[in-house]
């Protein structure tokens, strides 16, 4: 089976739910060595997205991300509003008129990760959301490479967000507001970083619900 | 928490609302996107000097919208930065053919949001940055953070542009301002930011914080509270090493509030700085003080100096008409 | 308590010093006894405008002296009135043939040092009472408190003085004034007055204080915290019905902060007032939104309307510079 | 014997002590119904009189009630500051040029606690300092007209000051920044009635002390 872009309600959907449910959490995470707003940000744009959700399913991936992109960018504000405003942007632009298949989309991923890394001046180790895109990225992309089946490669999917994640406890952040507190910034969980694995992992389990779902 | 709001969600634009009734014989609010201009077009010979960032810094941005200073300001959620369709719609509302110069504070957000916007953008535009906090070293990762050096920037280059400089002069007067420009904040409380209703951080009574930025985040370290002469001690010690000022220079001293410390502390401030500075032979030349960068409810304060030349004190003597800076007209 | 200050007994005479010095270009400072003068002579055809009262409160009234506004103020220790010596060493210093008028707001210390000054002063002199806020019943055993209607008064009497009005002038213009201004307040904490080191009165985290005066006291009532628009709808009922204001008229709006407000939400108030009196057909024609009379570090705000006519508004309008209220030159 | 102004060390030193040691109940009287400055102002002329002690002893009595005076109403601030300062200057004014005896000094006490009255257009009953300033003046009147045994006439002065000082507890203050507070202010007593009971017995202890010890 392939994925359409009908499931982008039950993503969106799925993904404010989960970030509500961890709103408590990453906020504080925020709170901690950043300024607290991450979980208002990331939820200006779950309700824009929300509200646009039946209409997006309308568009093909492609102008969905590009939608999204620009959704996202002109909603959440802060430092992730760009980043994830520019990581659908780029995904969008790099697929677009290709052929979608594991390797392509693992690719215009991949491709999306760069435009964020080259958006924030930033790479892995730094403490940020890119200490899970830039692994989750290369695991896509080696995955397709092996031709990995889908539910395998989703599954460790997972695995490498929250390893992503788990990573930058201990980094010492060198980007974003977190690195103005130097070595305050140890023994805390980035928020981006956290946000980002729950996005992933809430995309995952949808994709991963309708692999074994009767096709619909 | 306590505030005078109706619900966190229509805070801001109730606000802006009343900002713009109050001020409507000087600017103007639009709000969607949201960006605040001056009521007058900008005249076609005139850099547009455009700024923005995240809300609760008031009187920072709006209020200082006007003539001889912004021709526009964007606001962000509260300590959000704006979204670059905010600074688009701004830049195309005023710009009028001399091009677009944006002041940005130094934060991830801000930078990459106008980055965005310039990209968009089809005139002319530069962006001059501010990372006037030197509580952070001056290779700091990411660069420093623009704290209330902004104001100065905003007022100076809104000078220069009213006077007829145009963007590639404006763009180098902006570099030369923030490399003449130095702050340090100090904290006695955090702040609460109105979304999560308790404050940032907790200190105790008898600790404050030392190095710390606009948004009620943490500082460099936690200290013990000591009286004001040590703590200006403090702040101008880091200050004037890092700007290297000598005997017989002369400067602009800027004490701003953070928002819930009273003016007679911020003159007080003021009193023990201006002595510091004049037993190292350091001329004050020009002084404001009062509530300009302010980080919502939080007390303390940040001490700004940059270092002034004929240039720079026309420019800061120029007549400005917005809601919170006016003088000349 | 936290403060930026080395030691309460130094805080009022360092702030004092610090705010002679920022402010060298308008002012002056005396410090034995207290009291701040404009740096030009007091023409000899104009009226002395000086005012005073306890400290905390500002920028009133030390920040209000200066072309337009006041001649002298004379600032006692913390939310504690002046003595009779200061006001009597201002008059001697300011007045130049056209005698004294005296803004006193209306707390029994500050009248009687007043009225003692002005008992040893051998020139022409009468004095204004402000009783402005409609918190307390008209018929108050003490006649009503002075609270931020003190700066508007301050405003247009300096500007009538300026204009050559004289003293008889000056003292009916300013009981009408008074009697045309109405003001009241909420609390949503108290301050802490630093020669006592903790806050005045308690505040749970959900109630506020309703009909507080400026100095960090106990108000009318204590109820719980409720949104804005029911505070607006308080405070400004019980001054619209005090003034008898009707549909049509015109009035001046000031929202004015207690000191650790930030802007943001005093213009949230502004904008809800002014929805308010727009659905009672009361036309704002003047604005002022700030921190301005202030009780050190307390959170709340006051709401002040003066119901204007063109004289009024003229005075208003008139050139004032002053160390925190400036326009027109 | 008879009391001089050589006694006005003591009597200074005295009543900045027994302030000293009662600020806290005074403070926190003037917290709860006022704003709390009543013991600071007290102090700044305390110490101003205390530094012009040795100096105000040399000065016959009403000259140095002129001085106290003016020194209070110079130093205190306050309300308290122009009622204490008016209530040694006019009793210098009524006492200037007389005999002093037991008689003419409660006859110009009684003078200066009308000129109190006056100048805070108040009097007895609104819960202010005059509660404990009236009755004494009063007392010492009669005292005086029956010819009272001077031990007598002070030890119950202390005891109407005390009784003057309680009556304002269950008052409603109408005079002052109490007044602000209306229905509020019950159950408290006035700080100005606190400090001024607290002066009257301080003095009146010190006159005691001298009464009974050997003549000096
Ligand atoms: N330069 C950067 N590169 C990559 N990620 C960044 C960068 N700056 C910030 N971030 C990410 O953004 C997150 C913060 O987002 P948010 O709180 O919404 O914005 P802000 O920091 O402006 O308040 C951080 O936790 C981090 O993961
Ligand atoms: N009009 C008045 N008449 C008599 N006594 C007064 C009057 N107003 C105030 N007082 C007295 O002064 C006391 C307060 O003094 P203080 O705290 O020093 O001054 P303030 O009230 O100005 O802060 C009150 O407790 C009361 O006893
Ligand atoms: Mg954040
Ligand atoms: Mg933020
Ligand atoms: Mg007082
Ligand atoms: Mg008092």
């Amino acid at each position: 089976m392939s994925f359409t872009p009908s499931l982008l309600p039950k993503l969106i959907e799925t993904v404010t739910e989960t970030i509500i449910k961890n709103a408590g959490e990453i906020t504080a995470l925020d709170q901690a060595i950043g300024d607290g707003d991450h979980v208002t940000n990331l939820q200006r744009g779950l309700t824009a997205l929300m509200a646009q959700r039946s209409e997006i399913s309308q568009l093909d991936w492609p102008a969905a991300w590009q939608k999204i992109g620009m959704t996202v960018m002109t909603s959440v504000g802060g430092a992730s509003g760009s980043l994830y405003g520019t990581l659908f942007v780029a995904m969008s632009k790099s697929a677009a008129g290709k052929d979608l298949n594991v390797q392509s989309v693992a690719e215009a991923f991949a491709q999306a990760v760069e435009a964020v890394k080259h958006r924030g001046k930033s790479d892995v180790g730094e403490k940020t959301m890119l200490d899970v895109l830039v692994p989750v990225a290369k695991h896509l992309q080696d995955a397709a490479a092996v031709s990995l089946p889908l539910s395998a490669l989703l599954e460790q999917t997972k695995q490498v967000a929250i390893t992503g994640m788990e990573s930058t406890r201990d980094m010492l952040a060198t980007k974003g507001r977190a690195s103005f507190l130097g070595e305050r910034t140890r023994g805390h969980i980035d928020a981006g970083a956290m946000s980002s694995q729950l996005v992933i992992c809430a995309l995952v389990d949808v994709l991963l619900a309708n692999l074994t779902a009767p096709a619909q | 928490m306590k505030k005078l709001i109706n619900h966190v969600d229509t805070l801001l634009d109730e606000s802006l609302h009343g900002f713009a009734k109050a001020h409507a014989d000087i600017i103007q609010f639009n709000s969607q996107p949201h960006f605040v201009t001056r009521l007058q077009t900008t005249k076609p010979s005139k850099v547009a000097i455009i700024s923005g960032g995240g809300s609760g810094h008031e009187p920072l941005h709006t209020g200082f919208v006007g003539f001889g200073m912004l021709d526009a300001a964007c606001p962000g959620q509260v300590f959000t930065s704006p979204t670059p369709d905010q600074m688009l719609a701004a830049a195309q509302a005023v710009e009028n053919g001399a091009g677009v110069l944006f002041i940005v504070k130094n934060y991830a957000g801000d930078v990459m949001s106008f980055e965005i916007a310039a990209e968009m953008l089809d005139c002319a535009n530069a962006t001059v940055v501010v990372s006037d906090d030197v509580s952070l070293a001056k290779n700091h990762s990411t660069g420093r953070r623009g704290v209330a050096g902004t104001l100065i920037m905003e007022k100076m280059l809104g000078a220069a542009a009213e006077n007829g400089a145009d963007l590639t002069f404006c763009k180098a007067l902006g570099d030369r301002i923030n490399a003449a420009t130095a702050s340090m904040g100090v904290a006695l409380t955090s702040c609460t930011v109105p979304a999560l209703g308790k404050p940032t951080f907790h200190l105790d009574d008898n600790q404050i914080e030392m190095g710390v930025g606009i948004h009620g985040e943490h500082g460099r370290e936690t200290v013990s509270l000591m009286p004001a002469n040590d703590i200006v001690e403090r702040l101008l010690s880091t200050i004037i090493d890092d700007l290297q000022l000598k005997s017989g220079q002369q400067i602009l001293l800027h004490v701003n509030g953070f928002g819930a410390t009273p003016l007679m502390e911020l003159y007080l401030v003021y009193e023990l700085a201006s002595q510091y500075l004049q037993k190292r032979g350091i001329n004050i030349v020009r002084s404001l003080v009062g509530n300009y960068t302010t980080s919502l409810d939080m007390a303390g304060c940040s001490v700004t100096l940059t270092i002034l030349d004929n240039e720079l004190i026309r420019l800061w003597d120029a007549p400005v008409h917005t809601a919170s800076l006016r003088w000349g007209c």
